[in-house]
């Protein structure tokens, strides 16, 4: 946790951590901080969350500042507030890390404005996958009540992706961070970041005098332990997805229907190209495939969507697995995507989000290229020579 | 003491042709009615998207008047035919889900017939006082 | 971006009921304009010469990059403030008129109300003015010669008032001569005129006139184009040769029509008794001097002349059978005054101010009028129902059957060629039955004559000289077209190519490119309806000045 | 020329050596149909060249991973000839989109079922397909509604097959006994020509099949009842689509939108800042993304008369909403303004594409 402050404002909890945050937020908005909050909220029949921009402070009260689940992206919640600009009022975002950072990419592609937005992040347990959820809301608040209250965070029930995640706390690029202090004293610490993030601060007559160093520890030991089940995991993932067959038999219950590329907060584009015409051949193209083979699987392409769109966006993958909870056919997208992401942005010794200094390394390049594309264009060039 | 009743805001999509002429000549006649009615113009009633229509309900339009010519009177033919299919589609889709349908009305209004325009203005005013506001207005998870 | 707002008083009639200052004060005060730049003023009368100069002053003075009047009806005053931008060179679709005069300060008593409805208003034209783009008016050249197809009394009337030095006419007729159907029937009603002297006089003028050119037996095979520049084949039905391609600024349809062929009516037994005649037989059988010759001893003792053949199989009335009936009818009595003559008919149509006193006249001759539901031919006898329900029989030597009107037999193959509609009748369809009644779906096409209906003489005279003086005002030699801009485009990205749209145009503006598989506009001949782009659920399809973020900005607005 | 046509094996097996028979003898050059592709019950539809590769078909698995309709609106126009077997929701789908010019049928060899239905996803993916099957056929042997199929399969009406060149009997028959082709067209019967099996002039009519058809009809009554009476107004329209994630999968899936880009998801539904806070203050507060029930009511604007209830909508719900039970009954309504069944004649024009001057009189 580079360049974290050293002291923040510690709030003790008071009718448990949701209250206390809310209690909070209810505060910013009857002061005008800001005029809208935008929070989870329980959807009116109770089986979902959803996005709330809230103006009432009454109403935020009914809000969840850390959801069981994540069914839409707040990073894209977002992006419908501000794709087209930045407006004239003050408002706040409470999400989760993964959510900062694909705000902070999407900032990059200039999809959000975020000269009126300040960023709060949380620390965030994961979230359960949505399906589960769905199927027992009720079972699920209780799962991940649990999960939350727990104390090492590292159930077994939240989504695969979040349980290797290594980023789920304090994010550089967040105004001010909502750092949850469990074991003994239990509270809240909030830490500014920006000067948007100290005007939170300031407005509210809080100082910063108190020491995070305790909670700064035990978020740091749980991201080691993560870090290491994170590169098992990968490995596991690279055995069952490495090579051509094995990628194959991955995705090969993939119907084509395209919602991990609708539900990704990254993929942006309003005509996905492989939605677009260019993806559909001719009848005698199908066919010289087809004969080639002995036959050919529809949807066609399906594989080809899959890697592609990896080279479309797994620089900017936040490994928030909104893919997987949206895959009707349970693939492991999220995890697939995360090791490649993990994979390409290490290449460019590039995190997607953790920064909003540092430009998408696609738009940019170096006379002298950083080592990790050094050497891989060592050994393609090696390759040819070989061949040669 | 009189109850203060609420005004409705009803989006209108009138035709160049007959029904905004209609409401020009309820205007030049010096008629009265609410100023409930807020008037778009379009060439031709067809070039109504039904989307326009479910958007300004979800808006919070309590009400929205889509005016062409008559039947066989339309500029373009044949455009007010394809309305009105498209006005039963949508308020059948309102049927099914008990949506208020009374709230989207379509009405044939020639450029000679200004009364008919601050009669149907004044008639649908009313019908939506009595409705209330459009609960759509305060509907957050809309 | 500024944005010019400019509040007309219209003398007292907008300033009295509405708080212009108000309006003035409120809108530039909106947090929503923050980032634009509004110039916001009020004049007594934007119309007027001093009025407009203001309006060009200020536009020119501010750098105004888009307009917005908030006056009367833009059906008063768009054109005039059109013409203003025009001077300034700001591009007049950057410009929106609010009308805030009928629409607000004329209906509303209530001043705080309209002030408050004419500020909603402003407000929604400014943000829609945001979202108009600029359109380039084109010109084009034209041509301003003119086809006419059919060179019956209707066709050969247009040739002859739209032919001139500067304007050759292309007249083509099916059949191997001129004059058309009118030449059919011997005298014409009200004053028995000769009809064949009428047509003969026209046909020689034709054939006279240098800038007529005059192909018989001659067929259109193809028409591209649009009001301006069509491209016509023409084809000699006897040339083995690829067919004559004229190309001409617009289009007459002088088809005429023909008649219902009353065999397929098996009650009348025509073509099954001998006794049994069509009208147009008895018209060929009358001599040059209005009699007709029965050889001695065949002269019928009882006609029955039997109206509306037809009529409830074709759902229309042909409206010209009544009258030449009833002059058949005064032809005979007139030669043969023994002989009874009975008449039989659904309903009288007798449109011509002087035909009702005629049908008197002939009535007082002693001929016999009956009014009948339905009338069976059966030997020499009629049997019919009468209106009152009643049965009846009467004896005929001789039947004479007025059958209706129908389309004739190419209209459908001209409806596809041309693209121009065909009514329930059958008949073309006009643009407008009662604003365009010659116009069609398609610029610069138009339908005269029987082509369109049932007419008498009198009234296809009246069409061809209508649509001449259409063509005439508009393809004028030497000038230009300004075709309509506000038309729709389609996205050649967007577009799925399901044909939607072409099946809702009704001008065949929209036509499928296969090899791309998409939907195309063609701009000359779209006239801007919107039809289509409502119609398109992927959005695809964009009315110019019409767009969906303008209306959709526009009505967002107003609602607030 | 025989109209019926049966061949003493399974109906699968029976169909498959049809298929084989049309391939070898290259009467077509593929066949277009359902394959098991993998372990546990990996499905996909497969364009099959190779007459060896026929082994992998299954052609009347009753799994659906996508509207087949969909799939084969995608051959632009092509000299070789394809027989395909798929559903009638499919088939019906299809002629859909022919109506839209999204494909055209010359080239196929259209062979359907009599359907008992399609597994939900959950009940066949991950192998749980196999622990199904056995049930799933017995059902359909008898005539009723097996518990896993999908809801709106349960609802259908339509599943004796429209506008097919053939059909295989399989409702109130034992798929094991014997494959019972019902030769509707020229087409058809030219193909079959030279193929040895039993011939027959006159098909027989199961009476089971009116026996599901009844309890369909009962089911979609029911199904009607229970969306309408929760969705009965806003409140429960909001109830029942908030949990909506908008990833438009439905859309996507749906043989209907054939869009490349959805309406809604172009510009248009991209606001200002100054449109949405223009609304947000009206508001205690405000959803967002913006616009998500918007898109279900304007979906359903778009092509709810052509809905074929196939359910795929359903099966790619992530928030697992009832999507096409809600379509096939808003659909149903629609349609029925015009008299008009989706797919059930190729030449009916697609309502909105069409006009009458005499209708709707209550409209005005």
């Amino acid at each position: 946790m580079k360049g974290i402050a050293g002291k923040g404002v510690f709030l003790p909890e008071k009718e448990g951590i949701n209250k206390s945050i809310l209690g909070f937020l209810k505060t910013l908005l009857e002061k005008y901080v800001f005029d809208g909050i935008m929070v989870p909220m329980r959807v009116p029949a109770k089986n979902s969350y959803a996005w709330v921009l809230v103006r009432e402070p009454s109403l935020i009260m009914k809000a969840s500042p850390l959801a069981p689940v994540m069914p839409v992206q707040g990073a894209k919640a977002l992006k419908s507030l501000t794709r087209k600009g930045k407006g004239t009022l003050n408002f706040a975002v409470l999400m989760r890390p993964c959510e900062i950072r694909a705000s902070i990419e999407l900032t990059k592609l200039n999809q959000i404005h975020p000269e009126k937005i300040t960023l709060m992040s949380i620390d965030c347990p994961g979230a359960l996958p949505l399906s589960d959820y769905i199927q027992n809301p009720e079972e699920g608040e209780k799962r991940f009540e649990a999960l939350f209250t727990g104390e090492s965070w590292s159930d077994e029930t939240s989504k695969p992706v979040c349980q290797i995640c290594d980023q789920f706390s304090w994010q550089p690029a967040s105004d001010l961070h909502f750092g949850l202090m469990r074991g003994q004293k239990k509270g809240i610490f909030l830490i500014s970041n920006s000067e948007k993030g100290q005007r939170v601060l300031n407005e509210m007559k809080l100082q910063a005098s108190e020491s995070v160093s305790e909670w700064k520890k035990s978020i740091e030991d749980l991201t080691k332990k993560r870090q290491k089940k994170r590169e098992k995991r990968f490995e596991e993932v690279q055995t069952m997805a490495k090579g051509f067959e094995p990628l194959l038999e991955t995705f090969a219950a993939c119907i084509g229907c395209h919602n991990c590329q609708s539900a990704c907060p990254i993929c942006y584009c309003r005509q996905c190209y492989f939605n677009s015409t260019i993806s559909r051949p001719d009848s005698d193209f199908i066919f010289q495939k087809a004969e080639v083979r002995g036959g050919i699987s529809f949807p066609m392409d399906r594989i080809f969507f899959h890697v592609g769109r990896m080279t479309h966006m797994s620089l900017s993958c936040v490994s928030c697995g909104l893919c997987s909870d949206a895959c009707p056919v349970s693939i492991p997208v999220a995890e697939v995507f995360s090791y490649v992401a993990d994979q390409t942005q290490r290449t460019f010794e590039y995190r997607a989000g953790e920064s909003g200094e540092d430009a998408i390394p696609i738009t940019r390049y170096r006379m002298e290229e950083i080592q990790g594309v050094q050497n891989i264009v060592h050994q393609a060039e090696g390759a040819m020579s070989k061949d040669g | 003491m009189t109850e203060k009743t609420f005004t409705p805001r009803i989006i209108s999509f009138l035709c160049k042709w007959c029904s905004y002429s209609g409401a020009d000549l309820a205007g030049t006649s010096r008629l009265k009615y609410p100023p409930t009615i807020l008037p778009i113009r379009v060439m031709c009633s067809s070039r109504v998207n039904p989307i326009f229509v479910l958007k300004s309900f979800f808006s919070g339009a309590d009400g929205v008047l889509i005016g062409g010519c008559h039947p066989g009177d339309c500029h373009y033919q044949s455009g007010n035919y394809h309305t009105r299919r498209r006005v039963a589609i949508l308020h059948k889709i309102f049927d099914s889900f008990g949506l208020e349908t009374k709230r989207i009305r379509l009405a044939w209004i020639s450029a000679s017939e200004g009364v008919k325009f601050a009669r149907v203005s004044s008639e649908f005013t009313e019908e939506l006082v009595g409705l209330g506001e459009n609960p759509a207005k305060k509907e957050i998870f809309l | 971006m500024r944005i010019g707002v400019f509040v007309c008083e219209c003398g007292p009639n907008i300033a009295e009921h509405i708080d212009i200052d108000s309006i003035l004060k409120t809108i530039p005060s909106l947090q929503e304009f923050e980032d634009i730049e509004l110039i916001v003023k009020r004049h007594k009368l934007l119309c007027s010469k001093e009025g407009q100069q203001f309006l060009e002053e200020e536009i020119k003075a501010n750098g105004i990059t888009h307009l917005v009047v908030a006056a009367c009806s833009p059906r008063d005053h768009e054109s005039t403030f059109i013409n203003v931008c025009k001077k300034t060179d700001m591009n007049p679709y950057l410009f929106k008129m609010v009308n805030i005069r009928e629409h607000c300060a004329w209906i509303i008593p209530d001043k705080i109300e309209a002030t408050k409805k004419a500020t909603r208003y402003i407000r929604a034209g400014i943000r829609r003015v945001f979202y108009q783009s600029e359109l380039l008016e084109k010109e084009i050249e034209s041509r301003p010669d003119v086809l006419v197809i059919g060179g019956g009394i209707a066709g050969l009337e247009a040739a002859l008032s739209l032919a001139s030095e500067q304007r050759t006419v292309y007249l083509i007729e099916k059949s191997e001569v001129l004059g058309g159907k009118s030449t059919f029937y011997s005298r014409l009603l009200p004053r028995q005129q000769d009809s064949w002297g009428l047509v003969a006089q026209k046909i020689m003028d034709v054939e006279k006139n240098e800038n007529i050119q005059v192909f018989t037996e001659t067929e259109v095979e193809r028409v591209v184009g649009f009001f301006g520049n069509f491209e016509v084949v023409v084809k000699n039905k006897k040339d083995e040769e690829a067919g004559t391609e004229l190309k001409v600024g617009a289009i007459v349809l002088a088809t005429g029509s023909g008649l219902l062929d009353p065999t397929r009516l098996p009650a009348y037994k025509y073509k099954r008794e001998d006794n049994v005649y069509t009208s147009l037989e008895i018209e060929k059988m009358i001599s040059e001097d209005g009699t007709i010759n029965f050889t001695p001893g065949e002269v019928p003792k009882t006609v029955a002349l039997i109206h509306c053949v037809g009529r409830d199989e074709k759902g229309y009335c042909s409206r010209i059978c009544c009258t030449y009936m009833i002059n058949i009818a005064k032809s005979l009595k007139d030669q043969y005054p023994e002989t009874s003559i009975k008449v039989y008919y659904r309903d009288l149509c007798l449109p011509h101010k002087d035909d009702q006193r005629f049908y008197e006249d002939i009535k007082a001759q002693g001929i016999d009028f009956i009014r009948v539901l339905d009338t069976r031919v059966k030997g020499t006898t009629i049997v019919y129902t009468a209106s009152n329900g009643s049965k009846g029989e009467d004896s005929a030597d001789m039947v004479i059957l007025a059958p209706a009107m129908e389309p004739s037999q190419d209209t459908e193959a001209l409806s596809d060629i041309l693209a121009i509609p065909l009514d329930e009748t059958g008949f073309f369809q006009e643009a407008h039955y009662h604003l365009n009644p010659v116009g069609t779906s398609t610029e610069g096409v138009y339908i005269i004559g029987t082509a369109h209906g049932p007419m008498g003489i009198s009234e296809a005279m009246l069409q061809a000289q209508a649509a001449s003086g259409k063509i005439l005002s508009r393809l004028i030699p030497g000038e230009k077209i300004v075709p309509e801009v506000k038309v729709a485009v389609i996205s050649e990205a967007f577009c799925t190519g399901c044909q939607t749209c072409l099946e809702v145009c009704c001008y065949g503006a929209i036509s499928f490119n296969e090899e791309k598989g998409i939907s195309v506009v063609n701009e000359a001949v779209c006239r801007g309806c919107g039809n289509c782009a409502a119609s398109c659920p992927s959005g695809a399809i964009q009315a110019r000045q019409f767009t969906a973020p303008q209306l959709y900005t526009e009505m967002i607005e107003a609602i607030r | 020329m025989a109209n019926q046509l049966t061949i003493k094996k399974s109906s699968e097996q029976g169909l498959i050596d049809f298929l084989t028979f049309l391939l070898e003898t290259r009467k077509i050059s593929a066949v277009f149909t359902l394959r098991e592709t993998g372990k546990e019950g990996v499905f996909d539809y497969g364009l099959i060249t190779d007459v060896q590769m026929l082994k992998q078909a299954i052609p009347l698995h009753p799994f659906m991973p996508v509207n087949a309709g969909q799939e084969l609106s995608r051959f632009k126009a092509m000299k070789k000839q394809v027989a395909a077997v798929i559903r009638p929701c499919e088939l019906r789908g299809f002629i859909e989109l022919i109506k839209r010019v999204q494909g055209t049928p010359d080239h196929f060899l259209l062979i359907s079922y009599t359907c008992g239905g399609a597994l939900r996803f959950a009940s066949s993916l991950h192998g749980k397909g196999d622990t199904n099957l056995p049930g799933y056929w017995k059902a359909v042997e008898k005539g009723e509604n097996y518990k896993e199929i999908r809801p709106t399969c349960k609802a259908c009406e339509y599943f004796v097959p429209m506008n097919a060149d053939a059909t295989v009997s399989l409702v109130g028959k034992n798929h094991e006994d014997e494959c019972v082709l019902e030769l509707h067209t020229e087409k058809a019967k030219e193909m079959a020509a030279g193929f040895k099996g039993e011939y027959s002039e006159e098909g027989t009519k199961s009476q089971i099949v009116d026996t599901l058809l009844e309890k369909r009809k009962a089911e979609k009554t029911r199904l009607f009842q229970e969306i309408g009476s929760v969705m009965k107004d806003l409140g429960g329209v909001v109830e029942v689509f908030s949990r909506c994630v908008g990833c438009h999968g439905c859309s996507r899936v749906c043989p209907m939108c054939h869009c490349i880009l959805c309406d809604f998801e172009s510009h248009l539904f991209d606001h200002e800042a100054s449109v949405i806070e223009k609304e947000f203050s009206r508001k205690e507060g405000m959803r967002l993304p913006t616009d998500t029930i918007l898109f279900q009511l304007g979906r359903m604007n778009h092509m709810s008369f052509s809905c074929v209830g196939c359910g795929m909508c359903t099966e790619v719900c992530p928030a697992d909403i009832p999507v096409a039970s809600i379509f096939m009954k808003t659909g149903s309504e629609t349609a029925q303004l015009f008299d008009y069944i989706p797919g059930r004649d190729i030449d009916e024009p697609v309502p909105v594409t069409v006009y009458k001057e005499e209708e709707l009189s209550k409209l005005g």
